[in-house]
């Protein structure tokens, strides 16, 4: 499928993190590296910390041990604001949009770290904050014809279905141009035809933009059509990481998750 | 149904990207100007300007300024009142103490004064969020009350605690009559109604919005929550200041220490509710209602016949405007932003209903 | 010592009272997510309503049961007007509206009292006795001045307290209460009726309002101010959480002593009548340690 | 219609008068494209620079006089540039159907020599890619659109921009090449070959002439006055002569402003931000307008329904009189201009017609409701008739002589002639040059002298408007010779809003039978508003209170056919509603969406039979297309319905 896609050096690692609510192990001493231009899917069970895991990429969570490397500088924790800058973007599991905006302004706040322009312009409107705004324009309205979501782009997002509205929040995190995508369940409770939309999307975003992305995925057949990788979490234990066929063969894993799940 | 957008193509995004991209709009907006700028000043009468058009059109900043904070950083102050003393005390001491500088400017500074206080009050709204927040802007509210009459520096050690001004004079012009008064009470609000709609329509007005919709996934897409809320209370309370200077010098003129009360940040809040969150045009329109609603309440006894002692007739009056601040929250708790938008929506698709 | 041992006791009685109308706050914010500005309007509206009638029903066998019975009807058509009227329409509306709502029960409250019964202050007497007592003497030189009719408020707010307690643990309209108070879908789903868990509510919201508005009103004399010792309420509110019944009682102890201490202690320096801010003062400097008050629930943002 | 500046009439090729353009209004508005969220724009002399890039860079990759050029897409401006690069480079555009599946294209393909294509995006390019090994001669495949493409390694294709930035090279080195190219090109060129969708044989290359276009564009501003200020709307098929016409040779001759909607899906919501001056539609479109209307008008309230119903009274009586220009009382036009307020004006407001001068239909006969619904509300909507083989250009109503029944006047230049069994022959300055490489098609189609056979049957009415019946060689006749004009009928069954297709038998035979095809939507709303469930289509036309409510607009039918002396022995006698719709897909309608009539009673040979031998229902398995490409089979048992018995019990429903 990848055709000429490289897939490069490790981007992101996490290495030994752990993660607890109140005496409950989120995630044990996980360790994951991340390479830039693969597609990397994670797995698991429900409540086997995979958003935990996403969480903590981007900093909402802090873990209590551990360290995230990223483009060569470790820490022990990202900062959100940070992670945004340094191009980290993501998407949620229960899709977190700005429902009072439209489409055209979703998208827009993607972009907010990348506008400069001063108060005092936006107070006019002119100059440099009025020629910010087209530009930006210009960059969202490629998002909106990439994402093939023309005809929606004025209405407010909380007057769509559900499988736009991921879209749309897939849009806003691209309109960030992230090196590294995360995608929490971005195919949950979508239908067959939705499913396949959204994942000719994630292959293009891939493909076209090089963005290494990271995603959580229930749908077994999306996730090994997908993936150049998959992670298995259970109980916040990491318990197979390989190529698609590779976890398919784990018995671990069988045993785990997918000899439950079916 | 006088809505006719066939044809109304944009070329460019400068022309997608107005704030009035739809003709007819336009022309709203100038008609409404026109009134504003040319009509009331020929046929309003000097009890009009006294009572109504200079106080709405004051309360109306107010209630923008506020708007900004509640309705686009979703951040709830119940401490307009403290604001506006804030905005009116600062500009009265800048007054008197350098007599040399423009009222005008004086004005502006009583707005910086009140966008400073504004910053170091949201601070909390860092730590803490909904009614939470609304009850702690409250400190402030009972603090500034205290402050300013029990402070004599800021009354200038006024015996009384009350304070006198003169008609502002800028450049040689007094702003003495009520027609001129309200001119400038116009004009500001005009422009900072076009810049409060500059912004909110820009990249720091979606900050805004993007924390009162969703707070943690505006921070992760890179916007910083101190930035968009300490901003929001920032413009916010510049606004609300200079409402405040404006209604100590220009409306009443001589005032108490106790002006500013909660019951001013109640009703400005009332306007912003009533108005429409959100909604720049709302709170001009909840500004209207709120003040026309006791005047009207006021005259209604008398002009139906009966006579009420001015004691019942004060009870009946907010028992009544309670009443029907209920009855509004309940048939359209959007305001009437809402109701206009949905008029708007079925003017342009008139004839079919959706 | 002694004379700061008075103040403290002063304080913290004055506190109970504060918390009682705290109380009522947390009741109907627990049950239906309402931050009702009204109780202190259905403080003053339960005291006005107690008071007149006294006067009305002074020659029956018992103006005051009489009058009690009455007014505690009065609440529960009180409480049914305000559910079917404000907040049944007004479901799944956001926080502020039915906040703003509440704000103008409270005008009208306001304004139906005191056009009903009068804008007079009203002297009640329902024969708490008022001697000051001493006590303490042997602990401290002069001992402690206490008024008796603190000490009965004391403990009628505290047995008030107790049995809200027991109601609320130990009755199935308790139990209910609480489920909605957790999850108004689930509740409504495992067939709470919603709408007769906020009629409770606010009933028991008017007699906590009700047995306030008597002990302040005896106190005070009934009159308008009554209606403002909800802004009283309102930072017990914020240090106690708006969601714990034990909040609202700890956090009612903590503002009233430290109010009363502040007066004493620091109002001199600053031009007194600091009691009107050091309340909120107190309660914003300790909500930035503590942003979701003393007992307040921790909600973790999942994302 | 006012007094307008008509421009003189022009003369050259199409591509010079292009250069002409970006001369002579260089500044003004050429082409639009929504795109991006807004309408990109191009001058004529943007549009006229774009062309010669191009022009170079097909002429690097060897394009050359004489060679033939596909052009596959929906409108877009970069594909009308290749109409006129290649033009001026003396090759011949072909543009093909885009929505033609990849077997028909080879066909053209072949047919046509193609040896370039340029195509809109990944859709087309992976058409051409399936067919490309059967395709010997195409070596060059130009995409618009590199979504998707990235890495196709395919050596044909090359993107249009890199291509373009060629041509820019070449143009730049050699600044004259391009202007030679154009002059080396002769007006009575072959300009461009359109494929006929032929609803029997296979596709015919129609070659029409630089010359052909020029004059009836000339003819057709003439007779409408269209002038550079007009807008049109570009959304129908680029290999349809009439879009060839209007967006891009009247465009060039009238110079007004040609508009690309952003995609198929937006086409309405585009019509509306443009809003159209010239606008043709074929009266399915006007038909599903209509519909619209009524289904969205049916949720209104009741004060709107009532101001909707009365005013569109007023408009029936006399909007048709004020748009004739006849002269209307006070009273009269007082209403009606209360109900261009209140009701016409937002009308076409919403349906995006308020600026329209002129609209057209034509293909096919439009319902006389229909047609006077929009001219009643102030749209001036005409008819006009013509072939590819006549560039569209033989009969048009005039302004204020609008007659339903008649396809208008002949237009200027153009002498018809009515032949035996009343076939019209046309002789006009757009008559094809010949059909591409088929000779012996050329000499069928003309006469000896010079007339080319339209194949309709007509006659002309007492003021020399020309009115058509149906095919020539449809026209038939029943066993005891009434005359059979089975396209007629199935007309006056479509004008029904519940009926969206219908096939009607009878040549030969006794009486005549149909078949119809309910209209999903209509039907639809109808049952939902009685109360009717119904479970999807099949089950929905196997109904008997749908059965009924066809029924009694067949029953309307028959008595109107009843009123016409010869055609009232042609009433229909028994019908059935079939389980699932016609579909150009399974060969049953041509892409034009005509019915193909033969085929249908071949492939439902067992249904006819059973409308014939009495029986009251008959069993049918059909095989079907699926939009994916798969197949699959449908069954139903179908009920069929005697008239005689059906016009007993007529109800409700049909107005």
């Amino acid at each position: 499928m990848a055709g000429d896609r490289r897939i490069g050096e490790t981007i992101l690692r996490l290495d030994d993190i752990c993660l607890s609510f109140g005496g409950v192990n989120a995630l044990s001493n996980i360790s994951i590296d991340v390479k830039e231009h693969e597609i990397l899917a994670i797995i698991g069970p429900n409540g086997a910390g995979k958003s935990s895991l996403l969480n903590v990429i981007n900093g909402v969570y802090h873990p209590s041990s551990g360290s995230v490397t990223y483009k060569g500088q470790t820490r022990n924790q990202m900062r959100p604001h940070d992670a945004a800058t340094q191009g980290i973007a993501r998407t949620f599991q229960n899709i977190a949009l700005f429902k009072g905006m439209s489409v055209l302004n979703n998208i827009m706040t993607g972009r907010t770290l990348k506008m400069k322009a001063g108060f005092f312009w936006q107070c006019l409107h002119l100059g440099k904050a009025r020629n910010e705004e087209i530009e930006h324009r210009k960059k969202v309205e490629e998002i909106i014809d990439f994402l093939q979501i023309q005809s929606i782009r004025k209405t407010p997002v909380g007057r769509l279905p559900y499988g736009l509205q991921k879209r749309v929040e897939l849009g806003r995190a691209l309109a960030a141009e992230p090196e590294i995508l995360l995608l929490d369940e971005p195919m949950a409770g979508m239908n067959i035809e939705e499913k396949e939309d959204m994942s000719r999307f994630i292959l293009d975003v891939n493909d076209e933009f090089g963005t290494t992305i990271v995603l959580i995925e229930h749908d077994m057949g999306v996730v090994m059509d997908l993936s150049d990788r998959v992670v298995v979490l259970d109980y916040g234990k990491k318990i197979g990481d390989g190529t698609p066929d590779e976890v398919r063969n784990n018995q671990e894993v069988i045993d785990a998750y997918l000899g439950v799940a079916h | 149904m006088f809505y006719r957008e066939t044809g109304q193509f944009k070329t460019s995004y400068q022309a997608d990207q107005a704030i009035f991209p739809i003709r007819q709009d336009r022309i709203f907006i100038l008609i409404w100007l026109l009134i504003g700028f040319a009509v009331i000043p020929l046929v309003a009468s000097e009890y009009a300007f006294r009572a109504i058009l200079i106080p709405v059109t004051i309360m109306g900043l107010a209630a923008l300024g506020l708007n900004i904070l509640v309705g686009y950083c979703g951040q709830v102050s119940l401490g307009t009142g403290a604001f506006m003393a804030v905005g009116a005390y600062a500009a009265y001491n800048f007054m008197i103490r350098v007599p040399e500088l423009n009222p005008l400017f004086c004005f502006v500074l009583g707005g910086l004064t009140a966008t400073g206080v504004g910053i170091l009050f949201g601070i909390p709204s860092l730590r803490i969020k909904g009614f939470y927040l609304a009850v702690a802007t409250l400190a402030l509210q009972f603090f500034t009350d205290w402050a300013f009459s029990r402070i004599g520096w800021f009354t200038n050690y006024t015996p009384s605690g009350s304070i006198a001004v003169q008609p502002v004079e800028v450049f040689g012009f007094a702003f003495n009559t009520p027609l001129r008064k309200y001119f400038l009470c116009l004009t500001i609000l005009s422009i900072f109604a076009l810049v409060a709609k500059n912004i909110v329509r820009g990249r720091i007005g979606r900050a805004w919005m993007a924390t009162r919709d969703m707070d943690v996934a505006a921070e992760i897409i890179g916007i910083r929550p101190m930035y968009a809320k300490l901003s929001a209370f920032a413009v916010s309370s510049f606004f609300i200041g200079i409402a405040g200077a404006l209604w100590a010098y220009i409306y009443l003129g001589s005032w108490e220490p106790l002006a500013f009360d909660i019951n001013v940040s109640f009703s400005v809040l009332f306007m912003v509710i009533i108005g429409g969150l959100g909604s720049i045009v709302g709170g001009l329109m909840g500004a209207a209602f709120i003040t026309l609603l006791p005047l009207m309440l006021n005259q209604l006894p008398s002009a139906m016949g009966f006579e009420i002692s001015t004691a019942l007739i004060k009870h009946l009056e907010i028992m009544i405007f309670g009443a029907l601040i209920i009855f509004f929250l309940a048939v359209e708790p959007l305001g009437f932003a809402r109701l206009w938008q949905i008029a708007k929506e079925k003017l342009r698709l008139w004839p079919f209903p959706h | 010592m002694g004379f700061f041992v008075e103040v403290l006791i002063g304080g913290l009685m004055a506190g109970v009272l504060y918390s009682l109308v705290a109380l009522g706050f947390v009741l109907i914010f627990k049950a239906s997510g309402v931050f009702n500005f009204a109780q202190g309007a259905m403080v003053l509206f339960a005291a006005l309503t107690f008071v007149r009638l006294i006067d009305i029903l002074k020659d029956t066998f018992a103006p005051i049961m009489l009058s009690l019975l009455i007014t505690i009807a009065l609440m529960v058509v009180l409480a049914m007007a305000v559910e079917r009227l404000v907040l049944r329409p007004m479901v799944n509306q956001p926080g502020i509206s039915l906040f703003m709502a509440t704000l103008g029960i409270a005008y009208f409250l306001d304004g139906f009292g005191q056009t009903l019964w009068g804008s007079d202050i009203y002297t009640l007497d329902i024969g708490i006795p008022k001697e000051p007592l001493m006590l303490l003497e042997t602990v401290f030189e002069g001992g402690v001045l206490v008024a008796s009719e603190d000490l009965i408020a004391t403990v009628v707010a505290g047995l008030l307290v107790v049995v809200l307690a027991i109601f609320f643990q130990r009755t199935r309209v308790g139990r209910a209460l609480r489920a909605v108070a957790d999850d108004h879908q689930a509740a409504q789903s495992i067939g709470i009726p919603l709408n007769y868990i906020w009629v409770v509510v606010w009933t028991v919201a008017g007699l906590v309002a009700l047995v306030a508005g008597i002990i302040w009103g005896s106190k005070l004399g009934v009159q308008f101010s009554l209606s403002l010792i909800a802004l009283k309420a309102l930072p017990v509110l914020i240090l106690g959480g708006f969601e714990s019944v034990l909040g609202a009682i700890i956090g009612g102890l903590i503002i009233g002593a430290g109010e009363k201490l502040s007066e004493i202690y620091l109002g001199p320096y600053v031009g007194g009548g600091i009691e009107y801010w050091f309340a909120y003062m107190l309660a914003l400097f300790f909500l930035l340690f503590r942003p979701q008050g003393l007992f307040g629930e921790v909600h973790i943002d999942r994302v | 219609m006012g007094a307008i500046d008509i421009p003189a009439a022009r003369e050259g090729t199409l591509p010079s008068i292009l250069v002409d353009n970006a001369r002579q209004r260089g500044e003004k508005t050429a082409i639009r494209e929504k795109a991006l969220g807004i309408w990109q724009s191009w001058t004529w002399s943007e549009a006229a620079k774009e062309v010669e890039w191009l022009a170079c860079g097909l002429a690097e990759k060897g394009l050359t006089r004489g060679k033939n050029l596909a052009i596959i897409g929906q409108n877009r401006p970069r594909l009308y540039w290749a109409f006129a690069a290649s033009q001026s480079l003396g090759a011949v555009p072909v543009p093909l159907y885009q929505d033609s599946i990849a077997n028909e294209m080879e066909y053209v393909l072949n047919d046509a020599d193609i040896e370039f294509a340029i195509v809109e995006d990944q859709e087309q390019v992976d058409k051409l890619l399936e067919i490309l090994p059967r395709c010997s001669k195409l070596k060059h495949i130009v995409y618009c659109d590199p979504r998707g493409l990235r890495h196709y390694e395919n050596k044909e294709l090359i993107n249009y921009t890199d291509l373009s930035d060629l041509g820019q090279q070449r143009a730049k080195n050699s600044p004259d090449f391009f202007k030679s190219e154009l002059d080396q090109c002769r007006p009575d060129d072959v300009s461009v070959i359109l494929y006929t969708s032929g609803t029997t044989s296979k596709p015919k290359g129609v070659c029409l002439t630089h010359r052909a276009f020029v004059d009836v564009a000339n003819g057709d501003i003439g007779f409408d006055g269209f002038n550079d200020r007009g807008e049109i709307l570009s959304y129908l098929p680029m290999a349809w002569v009439g879009d060839h016409l209007f967006s891009y040779a009247q465009s060039l001759v009238a110079g007004f402003t040609v508009n690309c909607p952003e995609s198929s899906d937006t086409v309405m919501i585009d019509l509306r931000e443009i809003g159209p001056t010239y606008y043709f539609a074929p009266p399915s479109v006007f038909e599903n307008l209509l519909t619209q209307v009524t289904i969205r008008m049916e949720d209104a309230g009741k004060i709107k329904q009532w101001l909707y119903k009365t005013f569109m009274g007023v408009a029936n009586k006399h909007g048709p009189k004020i748009m004739d220009g006849e002269s209307v009382g006070l009273i009269g036009r007082l209403a009606y201009l209360l109900g261009n307020a209140f009701v016409y004006g937002p009308l076409r407001n919403n349906l995006g017609m308020n600026r329209i001068k002129v609209a057209y239909t034509g293909g096919a006969a439009i319902g006389p409701d229909l047609y006077r619904f929009y001219r009643s509300i102030g749209i001036n909507l005409k008819q006009l008739y013509g072939q590819t083989e006549t560039v569209a250009y033989v009969c048009k109503q005039p302004n204020g002589q609008a007659k339903i029944d008649s396809v208008g006047v002949p237009m200027p230049g153009v002498e018809i002639k009515i032949a035996d069994k009343g076939e019209i022959l046309v002789k006009s300055p757009g008559l094809l040059k010949e059909y591409y490489k088929n000779a012996e098609a050329t000499q069928e189609a003309l006469t000896s002298d010079g007339y080319f056979r339209t194949g309709d049957a007509g006659f002309f009415d007492d003021d020399g408007h020309l009115k058509i019946i149906d095919r020539a060689k449809d026209v038939g006749a029943l066993n005891d010779n009434t005359i059979f004009a089975p396209q007629f009928l199935e007309n006056k069954l479509k004008f029904f809003p519940f009926i969206k297709e219908a096939v009607c038998f009878g040549d030969g035979k006794d009486s005549v039978c149909a078949f119809v095809n309910i209209e999903m939507d209509a039907v639809g709303n109808w049952a939902e508003r009685n109360g009717l469930g119904y479970s999807g289509y099949v089950d929905l036309a196997g109904k008997e209170e749908v059965y009924d409510l066809i029924g009694e607009c067949v029953a309307k039918v028959n008595a109107d056919l009843a009123k016409e002396e010869s055609l009232a022995g042609s009433a229909i006698k028994r019908f059935l509603i079939l389980h699932k719709e016609l579909d150009a897909d399974d060969d049953e309608l041509t892409r034009t969406r005509k019915v193909r009539r033969g085929f249908i009673s071949e492939k439902y040979g067992v249904l006819v039979d059973a409308l014939y031998d009495g029986s009251d229902s008959c069993y049918i398995e059909t095989q079907v297309k699926f939009e994916d490409g798969r197949s699959g089979a449908i069954s139903a048992t179908l009920k069929i319905r005697n008239m005689d018995n059906a016009t007993a019990n007529q109800s409700q429903g049909v107005q």
